[in-house]
């Protein structure tokens, strides 16, 4: 395939599986009870953004480079976050014996 | 060298002000009455050569959008003949306070202060503008207050100087309004310019013009004059203010400042003399003070208050004579009035200081022998007052009752010779139980003695006067101060107004002479009759046969009284209900605010689960809203 | 750097090394303070001198870009500068602030315990003054949200610091007061910048007419723009807003109430500082923004000025007749004063806009003396209570003398800065609204009856029940001279040489209401 | 136009439908365990979809760091927690249910929003790896124009490095 040539897929159907990517993430964020899976769900979220960067580096009005290495940069982002996010869990989880999202809440002791 | 004139009492009170502390006595007396003396000097040259009638030196002071107001000095007749009897008096009056005021802690003080009323008494009847007049007319205001309570520590004095501020205070805002007014419909605060105005035909502003501004503008500023000079319904406060020291109420409140507003009457009279109202208000004010106040001094007992009264009532009939058109007579008679009645209090100073500070007059009695310059000085001054002929009284007096009758005034001309009769009873009922008789208070008495020189010889000075002041305008001379006062006329001055319109000038009738002296004869017998010797049982039977007129008399007609149970009772009870209001009204309302707060940071704290999923949710949704928003409106701005 | 940018860096400057300062130096934080507020006076008098020769216009500016916010309005971006500058109006107003300021560090530095919290009392007034000169120097918007912002800050916390008792609470009342009040003058006044850029209005006919988005002071004043560009409703709700702003900033009635709460426990400097200057920049706000960029609104509006105007004097005036003591009478009387200063404004006429500008002043003057008087009073006899007062001239000649003053000037008395203010203002009142302004005459009156109700109690009379415990209090001090004859020569001087303000007033008068000369 | 089912056209048919049904599988399973397997599948779909748009370095990184790194990762502290868990079987309450059908709104918006504009379809004769491979491009790119921000990205990195570590560390007074 290469860096030339037609797609024939359309930017739309791309931007779509995006979007439905994104809001089934965000279900699961603001759903999950599993701190893990919080986190694992806001993933899914970073993934759908990077589609639709991906998407438009080959697909935008001037196809270039940047948007892959936009998307580059999310993947380190993200794998930062996790890392930290993990081993935030795993202290809290040292502390209070629990990875419910319920559970982790300061207002009401 | 007009500038000279309060330029010398002004480096005298910076020179007083500034180390008068560390001066002894006589050295302050003697800067004071020095600057003063040249003064005097200065004036009487500007008397004998005037000049060109206002003409005027002056700075720039402000200007104000496109006025340019100046700051200066005007000199005309009018102006000359008032800066000599300010600076007369008050050379005269500043030496006697030498003695007067001996020892007093506050000694340099007093002197700072009279200094500062000279500069200001000397600037008013000098001013170029009316602006420059009412910054003067509020600071010998200010001395008059600062002197009244002079002897702070007396509670009835800090009450009364507050009382002499406030009451004149409400007639200087008529003035100040007058003033603004003026300044609105003319465009200037010049006199001249005013006048020329007022003339014209265009003279008005969008919602009054023509006569009914020049009428309303008049009477605003004979608001001023009525505080100033203590006329009914104001007067109330100069009887009060005979708390300051003696020489203060001679020079202050008899001679100078409170015939400032007769001044500045006769200053604004082109104005005067174009509304018929306005000078009818002024008459009517007049007649009714001069009567009122002659009634009240009639049972006085306090020798300071029944001279108060008096020069009340004589300012009254000043203002009968400017309300009659006599713009001459009116200023004649203050001229003479200066005098007699600054010596009056002199003399009563002089008596009150012989006694060790005793006001009271039934305390009073036999001092002619104790007291002979107080007492042959105290007489002459009241047969002027009385109008005694060839005393310098009975000329102003009577030319003021002629013009009244030949003005076609017939009834102010029947108020007039009452108020004669009246002054002349009083005056000599003061002068009966004073000196004539035997001492009714042996221990007082004993202690009595004339003071020293710098006390007796202005009395004797200002007994010269009283006694020839008035000959300076006898019909043998031919009228000179009549003559010299209407040279005014036509100058610029007065924008040019004639003599005619200044001032009405009548021939002397040898009649009414008569009848006049007769009524003043007829008092002083009737104070005679009852007051002479061997006749006290018959005082206190009149008193009694009079009954509730007595008392009214006495009480001055409630008016003190009606006065503080309406306007200031209504005023203290507004301040009360303003702070009151401010205190829990307002207060509260901010306080409820606060509660508000607080009960919707309760009721929004219930949303804040500490959930973070829950948040999310509601950013979910608000994320949706903005979106579709944007969708719909089919962009984002 | 111009003069006028240095005055504002100077205190602020003098703050920023403070805060480094360790606590127990405030030895140097009051010697630094003392320094800048000198530095600032001179500077002061150098751009008297230097701009005398031609009031009008802007003088001694300088500026800064500071940053831009890109494509703003209509594809032009918005530069935002650091940017001062006084003319013929801000400056005396400016001069005010810096004198008031170094009076305000005096006083704060002379106190018997200015070791007490010492860092912290000069650290917020550095600030305070830095944010109130600059107030009156700003020239860009940004700029002057930003002064006035740091002027609010300080002033809560000089107030939360330096106050006794229960009134410490009021320093909250005046964070929210005038944080709100902040609040509508910054949409207020950035929304006449919007709108004379035709925000409102008509785009097309502004980018014609040229009209473009500025935050610069002097530009926008001189954008003329007309009704299709900037509609007359927009006009009238952003002068109102503005207006609701300025009441609450001035402390006007019926939005005053933080101010008789914030001076009834606040140290005498505080109250001298906060008096003086701080409750001026309101009205500094109305003149600038609300007479000089809507001069319209302010005739369509006038009657509501005027009204309101008449309403401040004389409630004002019964309030503080009302008082029970110093603090609260002097605080209403400013406030009655700058009744009378709307009543000038509302008129607007030459004369009037010149008299509510000599109100600021004077008011300003005669409010920092009487407060700084009454505190003296305080500190010697132990209360300023009316009925505990009494006699203070037998044994404080000195001070009563000047208290005597100070309250001849706050009545009107010619020849104090009182008197011409309010001659002027009435000269422009009585042409527009004479109606209103015979009922404002009373306030005159009425202030006569207060001030001198006050006179009467304190230092005429026997001596009171206080004043006999503290038989030995010594009269004026060397410190306290300082603050008092500053005050009281600028008092007199403005009263006997009115010139020296009317030399920049006048033209600035003219200018404000495009009414000409 | 290129006709509607060409060979690209069903892969990336096949490639979503692959990526949805994990993501739903992730959705409905109870097992946490299970649902990071879900992911995994999801990332790697990703990586294919890249692959397909012709960014094959992407692609592969988002196998190496996500199917690998970050699921493994995954695993790893489920393993550490309680690894027994699973989501119990919940009521509807308002908020799952807002939070659905605000998820669902805001889907249907955003697809209305994709519908409405007529998107690009790039332009076939640019050459976004301007002749190179696509990696050598995109290496030059990070090392020539992204030079400061790809070392902040590096500092990151260790600065995260480094913040788990010591997070995770087990304390002296924890027991």
């Amino acid at each position: 395939m290469g860096g030339t040539g037609a797609i024939q897929i359309p930017t739309g159907s791309i931007l779509a599986l995006g979007a439905i990517l994104f809001c089934i993430g965000l279900y699961g964020a603001l759903t999950k009870r599993n701190l893990i899976m919080v986190l694992v769900s806001i993933e899914l979220m970073l993934n759908a953004a990077n589609v639709n960067l991906v998407a438009f580096s080959r697909l935008g009005v001037s196809p270039n480079l940047n948007g892959q290495i936009f998307s580059l940069f999310t993947i380190t982002v993200a794998a930062a976050e996790i890392a930290v996010g993990l081993a935030l869990l795993l202290a809290v989880f040292r502390v209070r014996k629990t990875t419910e999202v319920r559970d982790l809440d300061l207002h009401r002791r | 060298m007009v500038w000279w004139i309060p330029g010398f009492p002004l480096i005298a009170f910076a020179i007083t002000l500034l180390v008068g502390r560390r001066l002894a006595e006589p050295v302050v007396a003697g800067i004071a009455v020095m600057a003063t003396l040249i003064s005097f000097v200065l004036s009487t040259i500007l008397l004998l050569h005037p000049g060109t009638p206002g003409a005027v030196t002056q700075l720039d002071w402000l200007t104000v959008g496109q006025t340019h107001i100046g700051f200066g000095m005007q000199t005309s007749h009018l102006n000359a003949l008032m800066a000599f009897v300010v600076s007369l008096v008050s050379t005269l009056v500043l030496l006697y306070s030498r003695g007067y005021m001996a020892g007093d802690e506050r000694f340099s003080v007093y002197y700072q202060y009279l200094n500062l009323f000279v500069f200001s008494m000397l600037g008013l009847v000098l001013s170029a503008n009316l602006l420059e007049l009412y910054i003067f007319w509020e600071m010998v205001g200010l001395c008059s207050y600062l002197l009244v309570g002079f002897w702070f520590f007396k509670p009835e004095a800090a009450l009364a100087a507050k009382k002499s501020f406030i009451v004149t205070r409400i007639g200087d805002t008529g003035l100040f309004a007058g003033i603004v007014l003026l300044w609105l419909a003319s465009g200037s605060f010049n006199f001249d310019a005013v006048f020329q105005a007022a003339q014209s035909p265009g003279f008005g502003l969008g919602w009054l013009s023509g006569s009914g501004l020049i009428t309303l503008v008049a009477i605003l500023v004979f608001l001023g004059a009525v505080g100033k000079s203590a006329q009914f319904p104001l007067h109330v406060w100069l009887p009060d203010a005979m708390e300051g020291p003696t020489p203060v109420s001679a020079l202050i409140h008899a001679a100078t400042m409170v015939a400032a507003g007769v001044y500045l009457v006769a200053r604004m009279f082109p104005l005067f003399a174009l509304s018929h109202a306005a000078l009818t208000t002024v008459a009517w004010i007049g007649g009714v003070t001069a009567l009122l106040a002659a009634l009240i001094a009639l049972t006085q007992r306090d020798i300071k208050r029944v001279i108060a009264y008096s020069t009340v009532s004589q300012l009254g009939y000043m203002m009968m004579a400017l309300g009659a058109g006599a713009y001459a007579y009116g200023v004649f008679h203050l001229f003479t009035h200066a005098f007699f009645k600054a010596l009056l209090f002199l003399t009563a100073g002089s008596v009150i200081h012989a006694l060790g500070g005793e006001q009271d007059l039934f305390k009073m009695g036999g001092l002619a022998g104790k007291l002979p310059i107080t007492r042959w000085t105290f007489l002459a001054a009241a047969l002027a007052l009385a109008g005694i002929f060839p005393l310098s009284g009975f000329w102003s007096k009577d030319a003021i009752l002629t013009a009244l009758l030949a003005g076609g005034h017939g009834i102010l001309y029947a108020v007039g010779l009452i108020t004669a009769f009246c002054t002349a009873f009083y005056i000599f009922r003061l002068y009966f139980l004073a000196f004539a008789g035997t001492p009714r208070d042996e221990a007082l008495y004993a202690h009595a003695h004339e003071g020293g020189w710098v006390m007796t010889v202005p009395q004797v000075v200002l007994g010269v006067l009283a006694v020839m002041a008035g000959w300076w305008n006898t019909p043998i001379g031919g009228h000179p101060i009549e003559r010299y006062l209407l040279g005014d006329a036509g100058t610029s001055f007065f924008a040019g107004t004639s003599a005619g319109d200044i001032g009405h000038v009548y021939p002397e009738n040898v009649l009414w002479m008569v009848i006049s002296l007769v009524v003043a004869l007829a008092g002083i017998g009737l104070a005679a009759w009852m007051y002479g010797a061997r006749a006290d049982q018959r005082a206190a039977a009149a008193a009694s046969a009079a009954g509730p007129l007595y008392r009214v008399s006495l009480r001055k007609f409630y008016l003190d009284e009606i006065y503080e149970s309406s306007v200031v009772r209504a005023g203290k009870w507004l301040a009360r209900i303003a702070d009151g209001l401010d205190r829990f009204v307002i207060q509260s309302i901010v306080y409820l605010a606060s509660r508000m707060t607080y009960a919707a940071g309760w009721g929004l704290r219930l949303l804040q689960t500490g959930q973070v999923q829950t948040y999310g949710v509601v950013a979910a949704l608000g994320l949706f809203v903005l979106i579709a928003i944007a969708m719909l409106r089919g962009g984002v701005m | 750097m111009g003069l006028v940018a240095w005055s504002v860096a100077i205190p602020l400057l003098a703050g920023l090394v403070t805060i480094f300062l360790p606590s127990r130096a405030c030895g140097v934080a009051r010697a630094l303070s003392l320094v800048s507020s000198l530095l600032t006076v001179v500077l002061a008098i150098c751009v008297w001198v230097l701009s005398a020769a031609q009031p009008a216009g802007f003088h001694a500016q300088s500026s800064l870009p500071w940053f831009t916010l890109p494509n703003l309005w209509q594809g032009t971006d918005l530069a935002v500068h650091l940017s001062f500058g006084v003319d013929a109006l801000s400056l005396p107003i400016w001069s005010l602030a810096i004198l008031i300021s170094a009076v305000a560090a005096w006083a704060a530095a002379t106190a018997d315990d200015w070791r007490e919290r010492g860092k912290l009392r000069f650290l917020w007034l550095d600030l305070g003054s830095a944010g109130v000169i600059g107030v009156f120097a700003a020239t860009d918007l940004f700029t002057l949200l930003v002064a006035v912002e740091l002027t609010l800050v300080s002033a809560f916390f000089l107030v939360h610091l330096f106050s006794r008792g229960a009134a410490r609470g009021a320093a909250l009342q005046l964070l929210i007061y005038r944080g709100l009040a902040s609040v509508f003058l910054i949409t207020a006044i950035v929304g006449m910048a919007y709108g004379l850029a035709g925000g409102f209005g008509d785009a097309t006919v502004a980018a014609q007419s040229g009209a473009v988005l500025t935050f610069d002071i002097p530009k926008l004043l001189s954008q003329h723009v007309d009704a299709s560009v900037f509609p007359a409703v927009a006009r009238s709700w952003l002068f109102l807003l503005l207006l609701l702003g300025v009441f609450m900033e001035e402390a006007l009635v019926p939005l005053h109430s933080w101010y008789p709460a914030v001076t009834a426990g606040a140290e005498r400097w505080v109250n001298l500082w906060l008096g003086g200057i701080v409750t001026k920049t309101g009205a500094y706000l109305l003149l600038r923004f609300g007479a000089g960029l809507l001069p319209d609104q302010v005739q369509h509006w006038g009657a509501l000025l005027g009204w309101l105007g008449v309403i401040n004097i004389l409630y004002g005036a019964f309030a503080a007749w009302g008082a029970s003591g110093w603090r609260r009478l002097v605080t209403f009387s400013s406030i009655s004063h700058m009744g009378l200063f709307l009543l000038g404004v509302a008129s607007a006429t030459t004369a009037g806009a010149q008299g509510a500008m000599f109100l600021i002043i004077s008011s300003g003057l005669l409010t920092a003396l009487l407060f700084f008087l009454a505190g003296g009073v305080e500190a010697r006899v132990g209360t300023e209570r009316f009925d505990k007062l009494g006699g203070l001239s037998s044994s404080l000649p000195l001070l009563s003398g000047f208290l005597l003053t100070g309250a001849l000037g706050a009545l009107g008395l010619p020849l104090t800065s009182g008197f011409i203010s309010e001659i002027q203002a009435f000269m422009g009142s009585f042409r527009t609204y004479p109606g209103l302004s015979f009922v404002a005459l009373l306030g005159l009156i009425l202030s006569a009856v207060y001030l001198l109700y006050a006179m009467e109690r304190t230092t005429f009379g026997r001596p009171g029940p206080a004043l006999e415990a503290t038989q030995g209090a010594a009269d004026l001090t060397g410190a306290e001279w300082v603050p008092v004859l500053i005050l009281t020569a600028m008092v007199l001087l403005v009263g006997v040489w009115p010139s020296v303000l009317g030399h920049w007033f006048n033209p600035a008068a003219g200018a404000l209401l495009r009414i000409g000369g | 136009m290129s006709p509607l089912w060409s060979a690209q056209m069903i892969a990336f048919f096949l490639i979503s439908l692959f990526i949805l049904a994990c993501a739903v599988m992730m959705l409905s399973f109870r097992k946490v365990v299970y649902m990071a397997l879900a992911v995994g599948g999801v990332f790697i779909g990703c990586a294919a979809l890249y692959i397909l748009l012709g960014a094959e370095f992407v692609g592969i990184a988002q196998v190496v760091v996500y199917a690998g790194a970050i699921t493994i990762l995954i695993l790893f502290a489920i393993m550490l927690t309680n690894h027994e868990a699973t989501e119990p079987e919940e009521p509807w309450t308002v908020r799952k249910a807002l939070a659905a059908v605000g998820c669902f709104l805001l889907g249907v918006t955003l697809l209305f929003v994709i519908r409405g504009q007529a998107w690009p379809q790039g332009d076939p004769s640019v050459d976004v790896n301007q002749g190179m491979s696509n990696t050598l491009a995109i290496g030059e790119a990070l090392f020539k124009s992204y030079m400061i921000p790809f070392e902040l990205v590096s500092l990151l990195l260790t600065v995260a490095l480094v913040g788990a570590v010591i997070l995770a560390q087990q304390r002296k007074g924890d027991q």
